[in-house]
């Protein structure tokens, strides 16, 4: 059996495997580096960054939940030049693949910042994080709107050379049509799932649990969403898929790569075991090796569908 | 550098119906331990409850020749986790990831040092009663609980020179009354000493920074957020630390990085869930 | 302190106490005959049918995820007619007061099953499983579309003097627009939520894990998701909610209480727990007693909300 | 009328690597099963994996007395439930639901009664040969297993008068070859039984159905299909059985209701998952 290698392509962007840090689950990745070797990773997503500092949400901020965790952070942040000019230099001296993921209350503050990223150096990709309020349409978020998803992905092609990648928010009727209107606008690849809108309510005070009552939820909880919402948007699109949601294990990891991920992140995970990263390195590799694979795009999509009778009878009645 | 190990649980003494002390085998991260830092602590990886659970590092234990065999915690029955550290039996596993956050500062000049604990509150001091005793500075326990049966490892302390004020607010042992009293009658007897350390409850903490800061005395409190990750990574463990120059009065930083320990007079105490 | 009254209204319809079985999860009711008193519970939804008698998808039909499960049933049942003859008289000598739940592939299958089921006799209610495909509008879930839902349930309202229950599913952006459709076509509750549209992969096959591919995630890795939902819909509409997902103690039917559900549904739960009920209402009633109430309605919808000012700065920037 | 016991683990027994036998103190559900019927069991309640899972009973416990103590299981590892039943010791508790399900039919008039097993499913033929023995029907038991360490309670059949024939796949104990193989041979060699019952692989059973099919003797399959409540309420157990007047050849019944026994001339083979 040939030794396997673990490189991908995500579009434009080759990584040295598919594990991916998730953003906001990482911090800058610089205060990983003490326990991980950020250049072992595929790369790394980067905490959500604004224009500006963000003071985020008051605690508490987290709160667990079955399999789960909400998380109200509330994207507290340095800002992208507070970032450029003391955070990048420490990622490219540790020789991380960096994707920066940006967020905007405006198409207009997306692309400015894609212009200052573009202009930096070390900067790998950009992720963009759309389940932020779009001011300007009510606050609708731009990610749970066709037209806001378009705006912000042409505006961000436009003024930027760096692969694009908007990060899908699962919070939405069709997820493969907001996969597509990417595709259309000029994304490289797209990375789904970002957490799920929800909640939890302390019983005793009434309150929330969270400061900000609503929070997003991640972790093992979601794995079954998030990867039929992978597979659903590999059949839909022609650009590569970061999936993401739940994943703890290497066989997660496998899950999703079968369902059509070309690269997988990992979040929520982080905060259970740091150590996570070389036990999926490993483990992957031992299955692509026992199953004869010598690359990960063999099983990038190569889910085994039933006979396509079942499946039509299947969409007949619908799941129950 | 923070390392994670499967440690094997050595003895587990149930002190009270709510409190018990576990001994881990995990001589590295002792080691590596210093006074006011914590570990962050899971069964089973794969197991329910998801997330990680800091805890201080209370004993740092030694074999008769000095060696380091491992930590213990010093844990109180509050939730699920804390239910299985009760329920725990030797030779079973705990994962236990540290040491992490921020150590008591040990104040130069050396001059005297008052420790203010509040219930389980006690647990990081043991470490810096240690310490205090090797830097020769003399040491005072101010230890409240509710009752007498919260407080434990008293004679602990006394066996390492530590002079002890124990308050309970049923009057069960030592003085009645909170332990903030004591402090406060103590303050208004003497000399302030050169550092007041203190854990415990929200309230009592914010109590203790008042009065030290009254007294223009350094404190230092260890604070306990909920934590996720007490790596820096998730950003949920913030506590707001003044700064009059900015709008809020203040910003939000880490307490898993920049703290748990914080001096006393940082804190936007209003800011403080529970702190009231 | 005085007793304590679990009886409540939902709409039309009188419930001894906010517990209510829920659809699938329960089979007719008379399975469970022999292990709970189904005069004791608020109500029973029974297993979602048809006009005709379906066979139901493929096994497997089930699989087990963190802390939830998926099924791909494929809605099996006896057909209506089997049903009022030979289910309907049984639950009737028991007692049991009988939420029917109804599916069709046309609005027309809905309207000719509700009229047949208001001449049967022992019907309380009509919940409407708008989690089918709609055959006419090429296969899009009624449920995911508000002309979809309008339609259903207008028919449905024209068709019988029984209380209709719009049953929503949660694969949509915005829950509370179907809320208010439903409400605007003359439901006289909702209920909230169905299951999540998801799959899983054996990844040693590389073959889904349900014969049908996709299933429904239902448990309480949902229940998050689930209690936002029904919290945001009560924000929405004046009508009585039925809130259900994950619930498994007598906690998490308070949790549904105070977000606003004026009844609690059980499904997943009966499954691991059938004696669940008696537990569920003693629990119910001890927090009631705990806290001073002598009804259930006294903490429907009493979340306790953070001032106006941190609720607005936690919409500016969306809860990450 | 099935109940849900927090039953005692009295024992464990590792037979095997990969093979035990549970004593739960469960009575009275011991008292209310018949052979071929199940309980539905789960540790706590709360705790993860969250569905219960099917096992038949094995034995029926009894004192010296005679009096019901319990019932046992007969455990394979084979994934999270299973590994933890296997780890389970004296004096923890498992949640047990039952007796359930459709039990075999002892046949009338009484004739003889073959019993062909496959590994674990051994399971359900220890309370079968007790009751056989008490109608006074001369029983044989067909056993086989990959290797002899698949080969567990031999003795017990024997010391109820049961007569036992073992195979196994590699040789290592009684014939060499499939249990089908020696039960092909017993039919070939003389007069069919009054009823051929079996448990074990899908395929093994598919294969035992079809033999007896064959010889015109009666037969019944105890399924294990992938079970969500073992009480007819969640319609994930179904079998497929062969009704000629349908479209599809057969309609889809709940194994926990209608089963897990069957008439091997019952299920639509074809359409069960494993069967090949
Ligand atoms: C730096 C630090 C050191 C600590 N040292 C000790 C110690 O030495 N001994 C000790 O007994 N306790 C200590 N704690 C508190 C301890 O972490 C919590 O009691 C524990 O996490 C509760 O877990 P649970 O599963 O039992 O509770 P849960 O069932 O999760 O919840 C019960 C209560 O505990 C609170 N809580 C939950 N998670 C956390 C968390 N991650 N951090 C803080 N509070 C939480 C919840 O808000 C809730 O009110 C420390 C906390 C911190 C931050
Ligand atoms: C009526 C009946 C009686 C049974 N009696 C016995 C017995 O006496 N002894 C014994 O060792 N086993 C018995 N089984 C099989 C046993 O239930 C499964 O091995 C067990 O559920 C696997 O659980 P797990 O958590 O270890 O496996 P998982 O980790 O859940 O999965 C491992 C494998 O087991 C299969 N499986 C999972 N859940 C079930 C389920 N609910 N039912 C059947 N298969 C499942 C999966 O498809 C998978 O291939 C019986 C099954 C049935 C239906
Ligand atoms: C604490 C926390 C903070 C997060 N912050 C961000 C963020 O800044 N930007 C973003 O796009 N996604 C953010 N996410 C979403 C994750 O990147 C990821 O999409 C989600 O958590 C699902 O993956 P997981 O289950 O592996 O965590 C955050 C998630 C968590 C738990
Ligand atoms: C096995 C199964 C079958 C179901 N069948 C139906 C159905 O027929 N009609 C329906 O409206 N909902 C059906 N549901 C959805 C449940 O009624 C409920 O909405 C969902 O499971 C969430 O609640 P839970 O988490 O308490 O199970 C089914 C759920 C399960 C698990
Ligand atoms: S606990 Fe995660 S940043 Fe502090
Ligand atoms: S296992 Fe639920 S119906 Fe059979």
């Amino acid at each position: 059996m040939s030794a396997v290698d673990l490189a991908v392509s995500c579009g434009p962007l080759r990584l040295k495997n598919p594990l991916v840090a998730a953003s906001g689950c990482f911090g800058y990745g610089v205060e990983y580096a003490d326990v991980v070797d950020l250049s072992a990773l595929g790369a790394v997503a980067v905490k959500g960054l604004f224009l500006e500092e963000r003071e985020g949400h008051a605690p508490p901020r987290i709160v667990e939940t079955p399999s789960g965790m909400l998380n109200a952070i509330g994207l507290q942040g340095i800002g992208v030049r507070r970032f450029v000019d003391e955070v990048l230099p420490q990622l490219r001296a540790r020789e991380a693949v960096t994707i920066v993921n940006i967020c905007g209350t405006t198409v207009d503050e997306y692309a400015e910042l894609a212009r200052i990223l573009s202009d930096a150096p070390g900067v790998a990709a950009l992720e963009l994080n759309i389940s932020c309020p779009n001011i300007k349409a009510g606050g609708i978020t731009f990610g749970c709107s066709l037209r806001g998803l378009t705006d912000v992905v042409s505006a961000v092609r436009r003024s930027t050379p760096l692969p694009v990648i908007p990060k899908l928010t699962p919070n939405v009727t069709d997820v493969a049509s907001f996969a597509r209107a990417a595709e259309e606008a000029g994304a490289d690849a797209v990375s789904l799932v970002n957490t799920f809108l929800a909640m939890a309510i302390d019983i005793e005070s009434r309150r929330p649990r969270l400061s900000n009552v609503l929070g997003g939820l991640s972790g093992p909880a979601i794995r079954p969403i998030a990867v039929r919402m992978v597979y659903e948007c590999r059949q839909a699109i022609g650009i590569p898929i970061m999936g993401m949601g739940g994943v703890m294990t290497a066989d997660d990891v496998v899950e999703f790569l079968i369902a059509g991920a070309a690269a997988v992140q990992v979040g929520t995970a982080n905060f259970v075991d740091p150590f996570v990263w070389p036990k999926l390195l490993e483990g992957l590799t031992g299955y692509l090796a026992r199953h004869g694979h010598s690359t990960v795009s063999d099983i990038v999509g190569a889910i085994d569908l039933p006979a396509p009778d079942a499946a039509r009878a299947g969409r007949e009645v619908g799941p129950q | 550098m923070p390392i994670d190990v499967d440690a094997l649980v050595m003895s587990n003494d149930r002190l009270s119906a709510t409190c018990n002390v576990l001994k881990l085998a995990a001589p590295a991260v002792a080691a590596a331990a210093r006074p006011g830092q914590f570990v962050m602590v899971k069964q089973d990886l794969a197991a329910a409850p998801l997330l990680r659970r800091p805890f201080s590092v209370f004993e740092v234990l030694r074999d008769e020749r000095g060696d380091i065999l491992g930590l213990s915690l010093l844990n109180q029955r509050v939730g699920i986790v804390t239910e299985a550290l009760y329920a725990l039996e030797p030779g079973e596993r705990l994962r236990c990831l540290g040491p992490l956050g921020r150590a008591f500062s040990l104040g130069s000049p050396p001059g005297e040092a008052w420790m203010v604990a509040g219930g389980v509150g006690l647990a990081p001091f043991a470490t810096l009663a240690e310490a205090l005793r090797a830097a020769q500075v003399p040491a005072t326990l101010l230890y409240g609980g509710r009752s007498k049966a919260d407080l434990v490892y008293v004679d602990w302390f006394r066996r390492r020179g530590v002079r002890v004020r124990l308050t309970t607010e049923d009057g069960s042992r030592g003085e009645p009354g909170l332990v903030t009293g004591a402090l406060e009658r103590m303050l208004a007897a003497g000399a302030p000493p050169g550092m007041i350390y203190a854990c415990g409850p929200t309230p009592m903490m914010r109590a203790v920074a008042a009065l030290a800061c009254r007294h223009r005395c350094p404190a230092e409190v260890s604070l306990e957020p909920v934590m996720g990750c007490g790596l820096g990574g998730c950003y949920s463990c913030v506590v707001r630390v003044r700064d009059e120059r900015l709008p809020a009065g203040g910003r939000f930083v880490r307490s898993c990085v920049h703290g748990p320990v914080f001096p006393g007079d940082r804190i936007a105490w209003d800011a403080l869930a529970g702190a009231a």
